[in-house]
């Protein structure tokens, strides 16, 4: 039953995550329904796959909004309109400040599952290795992708054509190229982290 | 209702609203959120699975999985949604009906 | 028979990726397609040694702690199609791709998808299954939106990523459901558990959505166009002759876990997708836009066959749909890249309009006959390829000797002149006598590129002439779907 | 040696084609000549062909699986039909050297023609269904490719298109028969359907037969799927005389006599082919009467004609059938030639722009004008034989009012035919320009066709011979030519026919005193100009599914909230439906 409460809160901040104009405050309520997320799971038994989520989910991915929000500058628009805009503006800092709180307190004893004779380590890293490999494939090729997505238009077919002007907010030359690449590692090692 | 069906009706509430957002919201940045609260849903429906199937360790180890994919589509849509600011200027979805027909 | 060749198979092009990313910092002289290509070489080796294993002992498996690798019949069939297709798309690229840019992340991520879709026919593991999944769909991202300063493929790559995503939360869920239900993830474990609960039943509701956005099932379909017309050709030809097809099989394997008769359903979306994708496709210019339409409703062609095989009981359905499944490949393989060598020839990144080829067979003469061969064959005109699979398709279908499959199968045969209304047009088009000043002044195409286009217009006929070829490769392949839908 | 002469058969003139396709453009006597050298070697062999006919399998290829073998069968109904289009496609490549001389991409033009060959004598050899269905196939594309020929041309490219589109249309006719008789038989051998047709259930039967039936009227362009042909003659001249006249429309009259033993009990289904051979053979007359279009005039007497034969395989006249259909082949080959030769040098098709032509191209006119007789059946001519054979057919096995459509016809026949050779070589010029007779590739071509049309009918007896030896199930008998003469020369139907050309030919004579009647005949013939009806029939169809195709596109708005709707609603959809299952 407190479950279900949990969820429907979660449901409840998800709403405003989506409804919200401002994106920053979205971003916050997205990471207060990872925080009820990772309360669920930690009454459901799974305290690590709820430390994970805790820290990827409402850390990681919220620093990664934050800072695609910050490059991609913050654009509102006008969704549909935001009644309950006002009450609930200054909600999601105290929900969240309130949800870390819970998290921190001593929670009850987890209980092993009953079939499960492995620990979580074991079936993570043997029983699953396939899937952990299969992570790491993931994750090289999202870097990949990033890194194509994100680096300077191909030089070839601009330096081919000196005729054609280039428009200005793109990336003139081969060090700024090297820049916006250097740029990314951060979140790289974000990433390797994970692994 | 047992408790492991109610929590699974929160789930698809918390799905639903993930869905709602995906449906009606335009900004992308927005999308992605929405995408993000579907994957939560997800994962507290495999942690239930788990203490339902008594595979609590089991069901952990899939969270991880789905946690770590989860987060590299949120990479990608981001980096793909900068581009779209940057070429097109525009966070709004409706800019991007252009292929159509 | 536990085998290490399984595993070697599938771990080739994944382990190797990272070489052809870096091999070009290391030294500028190796260009990383050729490297992709040793390593698919090195593959088909593998392929070979796997394929003559399995030959001699039947189903191979390779354990990875709780889960393992299995090539059966299918996956074996699938593995060959996959490594055909990428291959020629990759002798394709060396030339097509060469003046792009981001060699490296392109051949990487290439060997990327081929290798997560050969990981994914082969695994035994349910959830194993989504993440090889997810991981083909990540790979394919970048590959969309590969010309990222267009905004059409910004918004192709948008699409493609979220609705994936969308389709991937629906499986998860399934998937729980099912780990809920049985508490194992094994896919033969689940079969044999053959759970009767409605819950179930609403998994597969869950898988077909799910799996059918990647398959592009008619309502779930609106991102394909988008992205097969927008991704770079080499690329569009594998997500059109291989991601989906290979979405199908999973779907198929995934359905297994669920004791419940998909064929009413999988015929119904099979007859949809025939009817919407050919209206669609009937009045489109963009020749891209066009194939990948066309795509949706040979894509119906296939879940028809497989449909029926489930419904009846038949080998015949699955052998049609899977042989469907190979011809699709080649066909709408050799009518991408065809269509990507007329763009290269025009050094064009707008959208191939039809009437932009008018009178191409003057100046590539060649290349208009491998797009001819390839529109025919998909139209299923003997003695093509695709004029076989369909014939097997209906075959099975009549023989069900059901009056409402019967018409199902004329419904379907009508489908295919519709079709002929649009592929009949661009070969007209090509053979005009009239040359447009553009194509006239065209440059030459590399002999590599020439060299993919040939193997698939040979393959297309030969097979078309000899059908017969394939069968020691489709009935086993169709065996293990047969089995596994209870027959 | 018969596997050597029927692999020969259909594998020359493919070989020729993939040779001919090769040579550029700029040597075009090297084309015009390996296209000539390849399609009378085809010929030859074809011939030799004839003499080796039997019941058994020539050539068998196994492809394993569901498509069981592939086998060529040269019984007597094939190695006649396959000759026939060997023999007329050797007369029309040498027609061409002279008729396409200027013409640009002939590689291609030669190659789709020598493929046809080929084709068309696979088809008739098939023996079993997947195979012929094969080569029906192909043969439909030769003719989609050379009707397009000229892809510049709006009107070609759409006359090529719908062509292949109601071919194909008829084509599934033959593909849904095919793979019920698989389904039961678990082989789509053709001996096998024919010798256990019995063991079917009567649906089946049913199913099989009507199938068939369509896919012939499709083929032979019956009404109402006869459409395509006129519109078919925006081809060259020579592939008009040799597809759309001679050969490849030939093989739904095929396709019917071959399977009639198994038909033939299904009920309705002889009223049925009867039916269709009767209403396109007036109603094609009828149009015949009023088309201004040289090539369409003939096209549609082409539709009539076939419906003659339709009719005689219906009334279990098979010997009849293929004894017209080879006089046919010969005297509308020589008229299409004839017809190709006349625009060749006129520059026009339209026969209210020609006139007098026979003070300037007598040996044309002549030509003409025996392929004329032998289609009105005027004694002596093979078309006369042939065409009396059917009508005594019809007076032993139909009902009355059957005969009286078929005296009707005769007689427009006569009517029309005399109006095309009196507007066409009568009277006085209405054209401007010099006029020179046929050149001599031609008037080769001509001479031999018009020669043959004059003497195929003395070929009864080997024919009647050989079909009945190698068509068990048929129950033919053979009948020898003195038979045949006295058979024909004593049925009172004979001066009947005779009677009603003679009336068609006294009306032709007295038209300028019949104003009256042609006023009284006006709206008849706006209908009949106007296709009674079919051609708008094919608009309506055409129009609302390119509607509908517009509609769909709306559905793609290309907007991500919108698709998003599409999968959710696909979800629910789903599930509602596993619920209700459920």
């Amino acid at each position: 039953m407190d479950k279900l409460g949990l969820l429907l809160i979660a449901a409840f901040c998800a709403i405003q995550a989506i409804r919200t104009t401002n994106l920053l405050l979205s971003v916050l309520w997205l990471a207060s329904v990872s925080a009820l997320t990772s309360i669920v799971l930690f009454t459901l038994d799974a305290p690590q796959a709820a430390v994970i989520e805790i820290s990827v989910g409402a850390g990681l991915v919220a620093v990664l909004l934050v800072f695609a929000i910050s490059i991609a500058g913050e654009e509102t628009l006008q969704d549909h309109d935001t009644l309950w805009k006002k009450i609930l503006r200054r909600f999601p800092l105290i929900t969240a400040l309130l949800l870390l709180f819970w998290i921190i307190l001593p929670l009850p004893e987890t209980q092993p599952g009953v079939k499960d004779t492995a620990t979580f380590s074991t079936i993570l890293w043997e029983d699953r290795a396939l899937d952990v490999l299969l992570q790491i494939v993931i994750i090289f090729s999202a870097v990949l992708s990033l890194l194509g997505l994100l680096a300077d238009q191909k030089l070839p077919a601009a330096v081919q054509h000196h005729a054609t002007p280039r428009p200005l907010d793109e990336a003139t030359s081969l060090t700024e190229h090297v820049a916006i690449v250097e740029d990314e590692e951060p979140i790289l090692e974000a990433e390797r982290e994970l692994v | 209702m047992n408790d492991e069906e109610l929590t699974l009706l929160g789930v698809v509430i918390l799905f639903g609203v993930g869905v709602y957002g995906l449906l009606l919201t335009h900004h992308l940045i927005k999308i992605v959120i929405a995408l993000q609260i579907i994957g939560k849903a997800v994962i507290i429906a495999f942690a239930v699975a788990g203490t339902m199937s008594e595979r609590v360790q089991l069901a952990q180890s899939l969270i991880v999985t789905i946690i770590v994919a989860d987060t590299m589509v949120a990479v990608i849509s981001l980096a793909l949604v900068i581009q779209v600011k940057q070429r097109l200027g525009t966070l709004d979805a409706r800019e991007l009906s252009n292929l159509r027909r | 028979m536990e085998t290490n060749s399984v595993a070697t198979l599938i771990a080739l092009p994944l382990a190797l990726s990272p070489a052809a990313y870096i091999v070009e910092r290391l030294n500028r002289k190796i260009h990383p397609g050729w490297l992709a290509l040793l390593i698919l070489a090195l593959a088909w080796g593998v392929l070979g040694v796997a394929a003559y294993e399995f030959d001699r002992e039947g189903t191979l498996t390779y354990r990875v702690g709780m889960m393992q690798l299995q090539l059966d019949g299918l996956s074996l069939f699938a593995c060959g199609a996959i490594l055909t297709l990428g291959t020629l798309t990759v002798i394709y690229s060396l030339d097509y791709m060469a003046e792009e840019g981001a060699a490296d992340k392109y051949y990487a991520l290439v060997l990327l998808l081929l290798g997560t879709m050969m990981g994914l026919v082969c695994t035994r593991d349910l959830f194993n299954l989504w993440v090889w999944f997810e991981a083909m769909a990540i790979s394919g991202s970048f590959l969309v939106a590969f010309y990222r300063e267009q905004p059409a493929s910004l918004e192709a790559g948008v699409k493609y990523i979220v609705q994936s995503a969308l389709g991937s939360a629906f499986i998860l869920l399934g998937i729980a459901l099912v780990l809920a239900e049985t508490g194992t993830l094994d896919l033969q474990e689940i079969a044999q558990l053959n759970q009767d609960s409605v819950m179930l039943w609403a998994v597969g509701g869950l898988f077909i959505a799910g799996f059918g956005v990647k398959m592009a099932l008619v309502p779930f379909h609106t991102w394909l166009p988008d992205a097969h017309a927008q991704a770079p050709s080499g690329i569009s030809a594998l997500l059109s002759g291989l991601v989906i097809e290979v979405a199908l099989i999973a779907l198929l394997r995934a359905l297994t876990c669920v004791a419940f008769s998909w064929g009413t359903l999988l015929i119904a979306f099979g007859v949809v997708n025939m009817l919407v994708g050919n209206l669609l496709a009937l009045r489109q210019t963009q020749i891209k836009r066009l194939l990948a339409y066309s795509s949706l409703s040979q894509m119906g062609y296939m879940v028809f066959g497989i449909g029926v095989g489930i419904y009846a009981q038949t080998l015949d359905g699955f052998e049609g749909g899977l042989f469907h499944f190979f011809n699709h490949a080649l066909m709408k393989g050799l009518a991408f890249l065809a269509v990507g060598a007329f763009i290269y020839s025009l050094e064009t990144h707008q959208p191939l309009q039809i009437s932009d080829l008018r009178g191409a067979s003057r100046r590539y003469p060649y290349i208009a006959l491998a797009l001819s061969l390839a529109l025919l064959g998909l139209g299923g005109l003997p003695p093509l390829a695709g004029f076989m699979s369909k014939w097997q398709i209906f075959a099975a279908g009549i023989a069900v000797h059901e009056p409402l499959i019967t018409l199902l199968v004329i419904f379907a045969a009508l489908n295919s002149v519709l079709s002929l209304a649009y592929y009949a047009p661009i070969i007209n088009v090509l053979y005009s006598r009239q040359t447009q000043v553009e194509i006239e002044q065209g440059r030459a195409v590399p002999p590599l590129m020439g060299l993919s286009l040939l193997v698939l217009s040979g393959a297309i006929v030969v097979i078309g002439v000899y059908p017969g070829l394939l069968h020691g490769a489709l009935e086993p392949a169709a065996r293990v779907l047969l089995t596994a839908f209870g027959g | 040696m018969t596997a050597w002469l029927v692999g020969l058969t259909i594998g020359l003139p493919w070989l020729g084609a993939l040779i001919v396709w090769r040579v550029p453009d700029h040597s075009p006597q090297r084309q015009h000549g390996i296209a000539v050298i390849a399609s009378l070697l085809t010929a030859a062999v074809s011939i030799g062909l004839l003499t080796t006919y039997s019941t058994e399998v020539a050539l068998r290829l196994h492809i394993g699986g569901i498509f069981g073998d592939f086998i060529l069968v040269p019984d007597g109904l094939g190695v006649l039909l396959a000759a026939i289009a060997a023999i007329i496609g050797s007369l029309t490549v040498i027609f061409s050297v002279a008729y396409m001389e200027h013409e640009a991409c002939l590689s291609r033009y030669y190659a789709l023609v020598l493929i046809f060959i080929g084709t068309m004598a696979g088809l008739v050899l098939a023996g079993n269904l997947l195979l012929m269905f094969f080569f029906w196939e192909i043969t439909a594309l030769c003719s989609y490719a050379l009707i397009a020929f000229d892809h510049d041309n709006p009107a070609a490219v759409a006359g090529g298109l719908k062509a292949l589109v109601i071919t194909q249309l008829g084509g599934i006719g033959l593909l849904i028969g095919a793979l019920t008789a698989y389904g039961r038989f678990g082989t789509d051998e053709i001996a096998v359907l024919l010798a256990r047709a019995e063991t079917l259930s009567k649906t089946e039967l049913s199913l099989i037969a009507f199938s068939f039936l369509i896919a012939a009227m499709a083929k032979s362009a019956q009404v109402p799927f006869h459409s395509w042909l006129p519109g078919a003659m925006e081809a060259p001249t020579p592939i008009s005389a040799l597809i759309h006249a001679a050969t490849m429309v030939n093989a739904g009259v095929y396709l019917l006599a071959r399977f009639y033993p198994a038909f033939e009990d299904v009920t309705g289904w002889t009223t049925a082919v009867m039916t269709v051979g009767i209403v396109s053979a007036l109603l094609a007359a009828l149009m015949a009467l009023v088309a201004n279009d040289l090539k369409r005039v003939l096209a549609y007497s082409t539709i009539s004609q076939l419906g003659y034969m339709v009719f005689a395989v219906g009334a279990g006249g098979i010997f009849a059938s293929q004894f017209h259909l080879l006089s046919h082949a010969m005297f509308k080959a020589l008229l299409f030639l004839g017809a190709g030769a006349v625009i060749h040098s006129v520059g026009t098709r339209d026969i209210r722009q020609m006139g007098g032509l026979w003070r300037s191209m007598p040996q044309v006119t002549i030509a003409f004008i025996i392929g004329a007789m032998a289609l009105v059946g005027i004694p002596g001519t093979n078309g006369f034989w042939s065409k009396e054979l059917i009508l005594e057919r019809g007076v032993e096995d139909s009902s009355p009012v059957f005969v009286v459509g078929l005296l009707i016809g005769v007689g427009l026949t006569a009517l029309y035919t005399l109006r095309l050779i009196w507007l066409v070589f009568g009277g006085t010029p209405r054209f401007s320009g010099q006029v020179h007779e046929a050149p001599s590739a031609m008037r080769i071509s001509l001479g031999i066709l018009a020669v043959g049309s004059l003497v195929t009918w003395l070929l009864v007896s080997p024919l009647s011979k050989m079909l009945a030896e190698t068509l068990p199930y048929h129950h033919l008998h053979s009948e020898t030519t003195r038979d045949v003469i006295s058979d024909v020369m004593t049925a009172p139907i004979t001066v009947l026919a005779l009677g009603w050309v003679a009336l068609g030919f006294l009306l032709w004579g007295f038209h300028h005193r019949l104003g009256w009647l042609i006023a009284r005949l006006q709206l008849l013939s706006q209908i009949a100009g106007q296709d009674f009806g079919f051609e708008a029939l094919n608009r309506v169809v055409m129009r609302s599914t390119s509607t509908l195709a517009e509609r769909l596109r709306s559905t793609q708005t290309g907007e991500l909230n919108w698709n998003i709707w599409g999968i959710v609603a696909g979800l629910v959809v789903i599930l509602i439906y596993v619920a209700v299952e459920v």
